[in-house]
């Protein structure tokens, strides 16, 4: 599509504009001081709370489309009956800016579980009301491996816009409807498009960069862990894993919930839907007290299996992004692109 | 779905006058769950019983909630209410509108508020209570008593003439206690030992009554109606069952100049004794501390130095290795009556708190002696024959000051409380004195004469009027040894005049002091005690004898300074409880104790540590074949008494406490 | 029986405005004053038996206490005995109820003086202040002053008069006073406290 | 470690011997004194007699230029002085609205950490320091150790000894080799800050305690107090003229005693500024410098 | 704006939980009640048998629940009914109470007393004075706002 | 490093235990390592960046590792104190489980860092812990340790104390908003052993299971309650949370109180008993009327 330059005085007044209009706007910002200091996309009022040269922020924007906790309705008791009050399923507009790619890609793949069998309001509702402007990344460290599952730091894959860092500002390309509505909206902050051949460097630079974490064919993978349901090398690898699902909370991709009702006092409350995760014992407890999945080892099996193998077959997409979070957030050291590395190498020596 | 009726009591108008009962009662009908809610006058009263029956058959109600007064009023008699009307009893709950509403408030708006939020914490409590059944406990048919003094003793031949065995430990070579030290007693002057002589023959002679003299108890694992008891017998160096009390060895033991305990440290006993003529048993121990033969061994001597007591014994009973043994009974209740020590002058005191007296010495002026060594000076058994003689010279002496409230009283020397018995025998310690030492002075510094008992403030004022004595009301600020005299200054409040008195001889009324050694008692029985020491009774007024462990029991001046009178009737109190325990072959107790989900323990015994009462355990969860799985905590509930602490302390919540369970609190707080 | 109380309670407050009641009496104001409970004196008597005042105190240190719980202040305020008090602490050291009877004389003596202390025997008074006018004056006391002021204000003129010499030449008596460096601190301090003390 | 040193009125002037003997016998002793700078009177029982407040301010200010001179003790020899310090220092600690109150008047830094000690304190604590350097050991001199009412009393304020059986200036007289008596007037007051405004009182109690060390054995009389010394020595020629025959009891300030014993001279121990000689005791008293030997040993 | 907090304040009505042991509080505010002892109506007690019963997540749930202020009450040191409850209570809030007010909740909000059985007294006092305090710091809308926020 | 790899292989061959639990090389710095074969020992190492709490595996919750029964450990004394409290608390059997101690002197934040240890790249768990070497161990190793750096910065506990108590509450809600109640905070920790954790109790819950700051608050203040006196200062829950907020604040503050009131410090000592649960007559209790 089409080509714009964003110069950084210029991103900055879109912000003031886009905060103006009413629109929720959204990027990464350091909350905290000192040592406490976190890094997270939230919603920002002036252009000066944003940062985008600190890298990938902790969690992914996976939460604003699907947060930790959200209420599906509320209920009042009185005597024997009962009052049900819906929630809002039309959401404020909203803009994404600065979003790294392997975070804007996260959603649409997501977007298949969401529209599979049943259409999640909620989701489609946050979805519809936001637009992503990401920003390509230069590579945040060793743990990135996008381009292993076939997107990039450059990758476009979910954005809208695409921000590529140039001098002075940034060459920015408008990927969808969405996009070019933003370009229309504020048509004065973004001049013409001059510096695609700088921005094409940066591109093949970071790219290059992150191609040498990992480098595996999701294909052979994907039979490989088809096959080697029982495999003794699970056994192995599981051992240091605590079960402690950080990995799931920074995951882009992962979108496992529960659905509690939970009483405020005794004759009200509301019915929620909070993020789970596979990597809990409590996970698949039935309540006969037996547990499909009783060791540490089959859970995170089900989490590789289900990302690489079981989400392709169904829906034609891996779901993993490339982001690395998993590894960095562990704290017993377990890494998936070792895994992919290890599996990608029985896979070949087994082909 | 819960069917719970509530109940709204106007207690007349004691609670109608500020809570608009009618108003609670639509307001709890309105409540998910209730079926049934109506207020009434007297819901105690007979009718206002039935209407709670006649709703529980009408409504088929699982749960009734009666908003009325106290539960510790009336939680039984609606619970005996309920179980008439079919339904178990602990389906019923009381929310307290009138002590803790109605009476406490004047707004009616804000008290009738109030009471609806009470009634309805109750029923959403009420909606996760469950049906209890009273534990049912064996009960062993048998009795403990620690303490062999007089309370000790009436309280072994009450449970035994009510035909149950009892095993007396006493930890004095004889039983007898202090009440056989005594000279006479008030207020009738009766000779002390001739009246308990006889009981102590009894005891001995009683075909249920296991007499174990020199013992102590060492160890109390089990709870009412079953208590396993380690006592440990200590050695006598003699063989009871050979022994036949002739008493050759006591007169041949070559040291005989061992303070006499007995009498009070005036007179003097040899190293193999029985501490009085008519010790009950009359067998008699060795002094190992005092014997030349066990001094001897303790400085690896090679030859034993004496054994002047073994060569005169025809009975071969003398047996110098004897050692501790440990016998174990099964009792099923089990009385204290450890009795009293005097408080001691001396600096060296056994408490921080407690100080001594300064002021007077220290105890160490020899003519200043207490109330017991003055009962052995006037005892026809004692010392000196039953003359008043003073100790350091033997002279007569004709002036006696009596001091009272030493120790009691005075919270600066470390005891607050009043002694109680002082009172009384000091003035028959002045009637003795006037009526043996003719022409001698008896003064008595008191600050309040206190002789509420039957024929007590009579004995005093004989002691005043017709006796003699001196009543100096006021307390001595000092006294010294000055030549011959004990210096005296004190001051009488009543005239404002100083008293500056030179005293032959000075008697000091000490303060009562439970025994040394009583706060280890009590911890292994798990009962409560004050910071003095003395055991603490369940209930000041109405559980008098009983203590916070069930089937404990307590008597005599054990609890709190008791005159003799007082210890027997207190003996017999806990006689007749222990009767009525033993008089079921089972008992019931109340359901409200822990339960461990053996499940979810993780068995990090958390509980273990803090039950008051040793009532948690371990217990092996195994498999079907018998392996191992894990260990768990496990409530014995003959032992519980259903106080939470453990569930409080379980981190994961796998113990709860039935009748407050954490669903049932739970619920009363979220419906805040 | 609640009517009573009721009732009772409303006049309660009426009546303590004309009566004085139980919130001003001298009891109470002792209480407040020196910051010790008159009430725990049981009147045992220990503090009299061991003055060594006592002989010479028309009322006895128990006396005085009970006077104060009695709020009898005109009777007490009109002796001197308290006066007589040598604060010694030995009726302090002795009390089995752990009372202070020495500080209470104090506080009583203080509160005798801020109402003009007519109680006060002359000697004992001009002596205390006489001596206190050292401190304030010099910061420190000095004795020949002391004693020349003492002198003047007891009219005890010529008592004593015998050891003086004897005690120049043992160099007991410095004849010029020396004044200390923070002289203005300590009239400060004697300032703010009599002030305080007025409050 | 260093001591602060409060010497007080009667120290600076009357009782001056009290001061220089306690000097002497510090240095001995190896004992540093540093004397608080500047410090003003305690205020004695004038100022507890009349103003509370005042009672506890000026010791407060004493103590407070203790503690900005960084001294962690201060020794009072004057048992009037140390009682006033000591209760100072007690009642602050237990009563923080007085404590906030007397610093917002001394407007200074003050924490209230400073320890208080009396004389028979400072000795006792440190006897191995002087037995070591007593010479001259007072052997056959009977001594009647008076404490008087302060050092003690009241045992919530004081607390380095019995209240009511001491101990501590008797292991001092020991230690200087003489034999304390035993008495039974020792805690009893001499009358205090009577001595000029009620002399009959100081002569009455005074006579009773005289008569009763004499009685006991006692050729002197030792005293931890300027105003014990000064009611006992300077009246006693009035007590005497109530008495039988001359008590000529000498008496002596505890750390005269000591003093002698470690062979330090009479006029630096002040001796001579008694009204009742002391040379008649101190010369029966065989005073005699110990065989070096028992240095080796 | 301040004068409209100044009329919230007066307005508002403290609501407090109480905890208390069935032995000695529980009793003493009988006794209050027999003595007719008029106290704030603001507290709401819920019986425990024993101080050693009562969880911290007691006075978090009330909160929660949109207390204002908590007391937490029961037998002196050495009077318990089940001799030491009190003392591992007195541990755990000891722990409790540092830790809720490190989370910055108000300690002023929460109450800990020993009432006995005969100090129907004491009880009135721990109620009015609480009330008194609860009312000055005003409601504890931040606990009940936490979770609107979502 | 070459002595804790020859132990480990004799242990191994001997079997002494059937794993040793260690550090190994990662992918980003050192990580824990499982070694069952004796030839594999030489995996082991040791360093400033082995920030792991291996004492977690010995949870018996880990039960994928029970089968090994018999399991030797590297511990730092931080947790060698973790091991003590699972021996105190009945969880592990000390016969079961042989300690391979390591003098430490602190580590650093992160095992992904530079093993240098400074001021400012301290583990801020290290900085008053007064172990430098785990008493409890079986075999000690390492070379003498000194005290860690003081770490730099201002102490945000006497901050925070310093605050008014809305204040500290305006603190704690920005920071607990963050948490998503993913409990990796109870997972890693090594005294959080209950089979089922009050927070996944549902009659009643206690504590809300939602993510929402009433959750994350009654959960957080909850956990440091059942950590009072517990807590082995190991710094594995701050280290694991993936928002970052900083857990170890509170649980530092607890041990501080915990310190201060019952004078009790958590130490590698299993037969001293834990402060709650116990009580001493005399207990500090000026905050009670």
């Amino acid at each position: 599509m089409s080509a714009k330059t964003l110069t950084q005085a210029d991103l900055a007044s879109l912000v003031g504009d886009l905060v103006a209009a009413g629109t929720r706007v959204v990027a990464p910002s350091r909350t905290g001081v000192g040592p406490l200091q976190h890094l997270d996309y939230r919603e920002i009022k002036k252009a000066d709370e944003m940062t985008l040269d600190a890298g990938l922020p902790k969690r992914s924007i996976k939460e604003l489309f699907f947060p930790p906790t959200e209420v599906l309705f509320r209920w009042k008791q009185k005597k024997n009956d009962f009052e049900l009050q819906e929630v809002e399923t039309k959401f404020q507009k909203t803009v994404v800016i600065g979003a790294r790619p392997c975070d804007a890609a996260a959603p649409e793949i997501v977007d298949r579980l969401m529209n599979w069998d049943y259409k999640d309001e909620l989701w489609n509702g946050r979805r519809e009301a936001t637009t992503i402007v990401a920003l390509a990344c230069d590579g945040q460290d060793k743990s990135c491996f996008c381009t292993a599952v076939g997107l990039g730091p450059d990758s476009t894959k979910g954005a809208d816009v695409l921000l590529v860092p140039v001098k002075g500002g940034y060459h920015a390309e408008i990927l969808t409807a969405k996009g070019e509505a933003l370009v229309k909206d504020f048509g004065k902050r973004f001049g013409e498009a001059k510096s695609a051949d700088e921005a094409g460097k940066f591109r093949e630079t970071a790219r290059a960069k992150v191609e040498g974490n990992l480098k595996v064919d999701p294909k052979p993978i994907r039979t490989w862990l088809d096959g080697h349901f029982e495999d003794k090398y699970w056994g192995e690898i599981a051992l240091r894993c605590h079960g402690c699902g950080a990995c799931a909370s920074v995951c882009p991709t992962c979108h496992c919930f529960d659905i509690v009702d939970e009483p405020e006092g005794i004759y009200e409350g509301a019915r929620r839907r909070n993020w789970d995760t596979c990597q809990t014992g409590k996970f698949t407890l039935h309540g006969s007290g037996h547990n499909p999945r009783g060791t540490q080892n089959m859970r995170f099996r089900q989490r590789v299996t289900h990302k690489f193998a079981i989400y392709p077959r169904k829906f034609e997409e891996i779901l993993c992004t490339g982001c690395g979070r998993c590894a960095r957030a562990c704290p017993g050291g377990m890494d998936l692109l070792e895994i992919l590395s290890d599996i990608g190498q029985m896979a070949g020596g087994a082909a | 779905m819960s069917r719970i009726g509530v109940f709204v009591c106007h207690c007349g108008e004691n609670i109608g006058r500020t809570v608009d009962c009618a108003a609670v009662a639509q307001a709890c009908g309105e409540l998910p769950g209730v079926v049934h809610s109506i207020d009434y006058k007297y819901m105690c009263s007979d009718p206002g019983q039935a209407l709670v029956k006649q709703a529980v058959a009408e409504h088929k109600l699982d749960g009734v909630v009666v908003a009325a007064c106290s539960p510790h009023m009336h939680e039984k008699t609606f619970r005996k209410t309920v179980a008439n009307a079919g339904i178990n009893r602990f389906l019923c709950e009381m929310a307290n509108v009138r002590e803790h509403c109605s009476w406490i408030h004047e707004d009616r708006e804000e008290a009738t508020q109030k009471a609806i939020d009470l009634t309805r914490f109750i029923v959403e409590k009420i909606k996760h209570n469950v049906p209890l059944e009273p534990i049912k406990i064996p009960v062993t048919r048998r009795a403990l008593v620690i303490g062999g003094g007089i309370a000790g003793i009436q309280a072994a031949l009450d449970i035994a003439d009510g035909g149950c065995e009892v095993v007396l430990v006493e930890k004095e070579p004889s039983i007898g206690g202090h009440m056989s030290q005594l000279s006479e007693t008030f207020p009738t002057l009766d000779c002390s030992q001739c009246i308990l002589t006889p009981r102590m023959v009894e005891v001995y002679q009683h075909p249920r009554i296991k007499l174990m003299a020199y013992a102590e108890v060492d160890k109390v694992e089990g709870y009412i109606g079953n208590f396993t008891v380690t006592v440990r017998q200590k050695a006598r160096g003699v063989n009871a069952s050979l022994c036949n009390g002739c008493g050759e060895c006591q007169k041949v033991c070559p040291n005989k100049k061992i303070a006499s305990e007995f009498d009070a440290g005036l007179g003097k006993r040899p190293a193999i004794y029985v501490p009085f003529p008519q010790a009950v048993p009359n067998i008699p121990v060795i002094d190992r501390a005092n014997c030349a033969l066990y001094k001897g061994r303790a400085r690896n001597a090679k030859k034993d130095a004496c054994k002047k007591c073994e060569e005169v014994c025809g009975r071969k009973a003398i047996d110098f290795d004897q050692q501790d043994t440990f016998l174990t009974e099964k009792v099923g209740a089990i009385v204290v009556a450890t009795g009293y020590q005097l408080y001691n002058i001396k600096k060296e005191q056994d408490k921080e708190a407690i100080s001594g007296y300064g002021e007077y010495g220290y105890g160490t002026i020899p003519d200043v002696i207490d109330g017991l060594q003055f009962e052995r000076l006037a005892s026809a058994s004692g010392p000196t024959g039953g003359k008043i003689l003073r100790p350091s010279d033997g002279k007569e002496p004709k002036t006696v000051v009596f001091l009272q409230c030493i120790g009691s009283r005075d919270p600066a020397k470390g005891i607050d409380y009043c002694s109680k018995i002082c009172c009384m025998y000091i003035a028959k310690h002045t009637m003795l004195y006037h009526h043996k030492v003719h022409g001698g002075q008896a003064i008595v510094f008191f600050m309040d004469i206190r002789a509420g008992g039957k024929g007590y403030d009579e004995f005093t004022r004989r002691a005043i009027e017709e006796n003699d004595a001196l009543y100096v009301r006021g307390r001595v600020s000092k006294m010294y040894r000055d030549g011959d005299v004990i210096k005296v200054l004190g001051f009488d409040t009543l005239s404002g005049e100083p008293m500056h008195i030179d005293a032959d001889m000075v008697v000091l009324a000490t303060a009562m002091r439970p025994q040394p050694g009583i706060e280890s008692l009590a911890q292994k029985l798990s009962v409560s005690y004050d910071r003095f020491g003395f055991i603490n009774e369940a209930h000041p007024k109405l559980r008098p004898v009983e203590t916070n462990t069930a089937g404990v029991y307590v008597a005599g001046a054990c609890q709190a300074p008791r005159d003799i009178p007082d210890a027997v009737a207190m003996a017999s109190a806990t006689a007749s409880k222990i009767l009525g325990l033993f008089s079921a072959s089972e008992l019931e107790r109340e359901p409200l104790v822990a339960q461990v989900d053996q499940g979810t323990c993780a068995g990090c015994f958390h509980c273990v540590r803090v039950c008051p009462y040793g009532a948690v355990e371990h217990f092996e969860v195994k498999d079907r074949k018998g392996n191992l799985i894990k260990t768990v905590a496990q409530v014995n509930k003959g032992v519980c008494q259903g106080c939470g602490t453990c569930q409080a302390n379980c981190p994961s919540k796998s113990v709860e406490l039935q009748g407050f369970t954490d669903q049932q609190i739970f619920a009363a707080i979220n419906a805040f | 029986m609640e009517k009573e109380t009721a009732s009772g309670e409303s006049e309660n407050t009426s009546a303590s405005a004309h009566h004085g009641h139980a919130e001003e009496s001298f009891r109470s104001e002792v209480r407040q004053a020196i910051g010790l409970n008159p009430a725990k004196c049981y009147q045992c008597g220990k503090c009299s038996a061991g003055c060594p005042m006592a002989s010479e105190m028309t009322l006895m240190p128990h006396e005085m206490i009970r006077l104060v719980q009695l709020d009898r202040r005109d009777r007490l305020m009109q002796d001197e005995s308290m006066w007589l008090c040598l604060t010694c602490e030995t009726c302090t050291a002795r009390c089995p109820n752990g009372f202070d009877p020495a500080r209470m004389l104090d506080g009583l003596r203080e509160m005798s003086l801020r109402a003009h202390g007519e109680n006060a025997p002359r000697r004992i008074q001009a002596f205390h202040s006489s001596f206190l006018d050292q401190i304030r004056s010099h910061g420190r006391v000095f004795e020949f002053g002391l004693v020349f002021a003492y002198k003047m204000r007891s009219g005890a003129l010529f008592d004593d008069v015998l050891n003086a010499p004897g005690m120049y030449f043992r160099g007991k008596l410095k004849l010029t006073p020396h004044t200390i460096d923070g002289v203005d601190d300590v009239r400060r301090i004697f300032d703010a406290c009599m002030a305080e003390e007025e409050r | 470690m260093k001591i602060g040193y409060f010497p007080g009125c009667s120290l600076d002037f009357s009782a001056k011997e009290f001061d220089t003997s306690l000097q002497a016998v510090a240095t001995s002793a190896g004992m540093e004194l540093e004397e608080i700078k500047d410090w003003a009177c305690c205020g004695a029982t004038s100022g507890h007699a009349t103003n509370h407040l005042l009672s506890i301010a000026l010791p407060a200010r004493t103590l407070a230029l203790a503690e900005e001179q960084e001294l962690e003790r201060v020794v009072a020899p004057c048992a009037a002085c140390y009682s006033r310090l000591a209760t100072a220092r007690h009642e602050m600690a237990e009563d923080k609205k007085l404590f906030s109150k007397v610093t917002g008047i001394l407007k200074r830094d003050f924490t209230n950490s400073v320890q208080v000690m009396n004389i028979a304190e400072l000795l006792r604590d440190n006897l191995p320091a002087i037995k070591e350097k007593v010479t001259h050991p007072l052997k056959d001199l009977k001594v009647a150790c008076y404490y008087g009412c302060l050092l003690v009393r009241p045992p919530k304020v004081t607390g380095f000894d019995d209240t009511e059986d001491p101990s501590s200036m008797e292991e001092v007289c020991r230690a200087a080799g003489a034999t304390p008596v035993k008495w039974n007037k020792r805690l009893d007051c001499c009358g205090g800050g009577f001595s000029l405004s009620r002399t009959g009182s100081v002569i009455r109690l005074g006579k009773e305690i005289l008569e009763d060390a004499q009685a006991a054995g006692a050729q002197a009389v030792v005293v931890a107090c300027p105003m014990c010394h000064s009611n006992l020595d300077l009246r006693q020629k009035a007590i005497a003229e109530q008495t039988a025959k001359p008590l000529e009891m000498p008496i002596l300030f505890i750390t005269q005693l000591v003093g002698l014993a470690m062979g330090i001279s009479e006029q630096i121990l002040g001796l001579n500024r008694h009204f009742v000689s002391a040379q008649p005791i101190i010369a029966k008293a065989t005073v005699k410098a110990l065989p070096a030997a028992r240095e080796e040993a | 704006m301040a004068a409209k907090t100044s009329t919230d304040k007066a307005s508002f009505k403290p609501r407090i939980a109480a905890f208390v042991c069935n032995w000695c509080t529980y009793t003493g505010a009988d006794l209050a009640g027999t003595s007719r002892l008029q106290m704030a109506p603001n507290v709401r007690i819920i019986r425990l048998p024993c101080t050693g019963r009562i969880d911290p997540l007691f006075i978090i749930k009330a909160f929660e629940r949109g207390a204002d202020g908590v007391i937490v009450s029961g037998c002196h040191p050495a009077d318990c009914h089940y001799t030491s409850g009190n003392y591992h209570a007195r541990r755990r809030f000891a722990v409790a109470r540092d830790v809720f007010g490190f989370m910055g909740i108000d300690p002023k909000r929460i109450t800990f007393s020993w009432v006995s059985a005969s100090e129907g007294g004491k009880w009135a006092e721990v109620v009015n004075d609480t009330t008194a305090r609860v009312q000055e710091l005003g409601p504890f809308s931040a606990y009940r706002e936490m979770e609107a926020r979502v | 490093m070459q002595a804790l790899q020859e132990l480990a292989r004799k242990l191994l061959t001997d079997k002494t235990a059937n794993v040793v639990i260690g550090w190994g090389q990662g992918p980003r710095g050192p990580r824990p390592i499982f070694v069952t074969q004796p030839e594999h020992a030489d995996r082991l190492i040791f360093d400033t960046r082995c920030v792991h709490n291996l004492a977690t595996y010995l949870n018996p919750r880990r039960a994928h590792l029970v089968p090994f029964v018999k399991k030797a450990v590297v511990v730092k004394p931080c947790d060698a104190r973790a091991v003590a409290g699972l021996i105190r608390e009945t969880q592990v059997k000390r016969e079961d489980v042989v300690l391979i101690g390591m003098r430490c002197g602190g580590v650093v934040r992160d095992s992904d860092m530079d093993g240098k240890l400074t001021e400012a790249t301290v583990s801020p768990r290290c900085m008053d812990c007064p172990d430098r070497e785990p008493k409890l161990a079986d075999h000690l190793m390492g070379e003498e340790a000194s005290a860690p750096p003081k770490g730099k910065g201002p102490d945000m506990i006497a901050k925070l104390d310093a605050m008014s108590p809305a204040e500290r509450w305006e603190f704690w809600q920005k920071e607990l908003e963050r948490c998503v109640r993913c409990h990796a905070c109870r997972e890693v920790c090594p005294m959080c052993f209950c089979d089922r954790c009050i927070a996944d109790k549902s009659m009643p819950q206690w504590i809300e299971s939602s993510p929402h700051p009433r959750g994350n608050l009654s959960w957080q203040m909850t956990r440091v309650m059942h950590m009072a006196g517990r807590c082995v200062g190991c710094g594995e829950c701050t280290r694991a949370c993936p928002v970052d907020i900083p857990l170890g604040l509170i649980l530092r503050k607890m041990t501080q109180t915990v310190e201060e009131r019952f004078g009790y410090r958590v130490s590698d000592d299993p037969t001293v008993p834990a402060p709650m649960g116990a009580y001493r007559l005399d207990d500090k209790q000026e905050f009670i009327l």
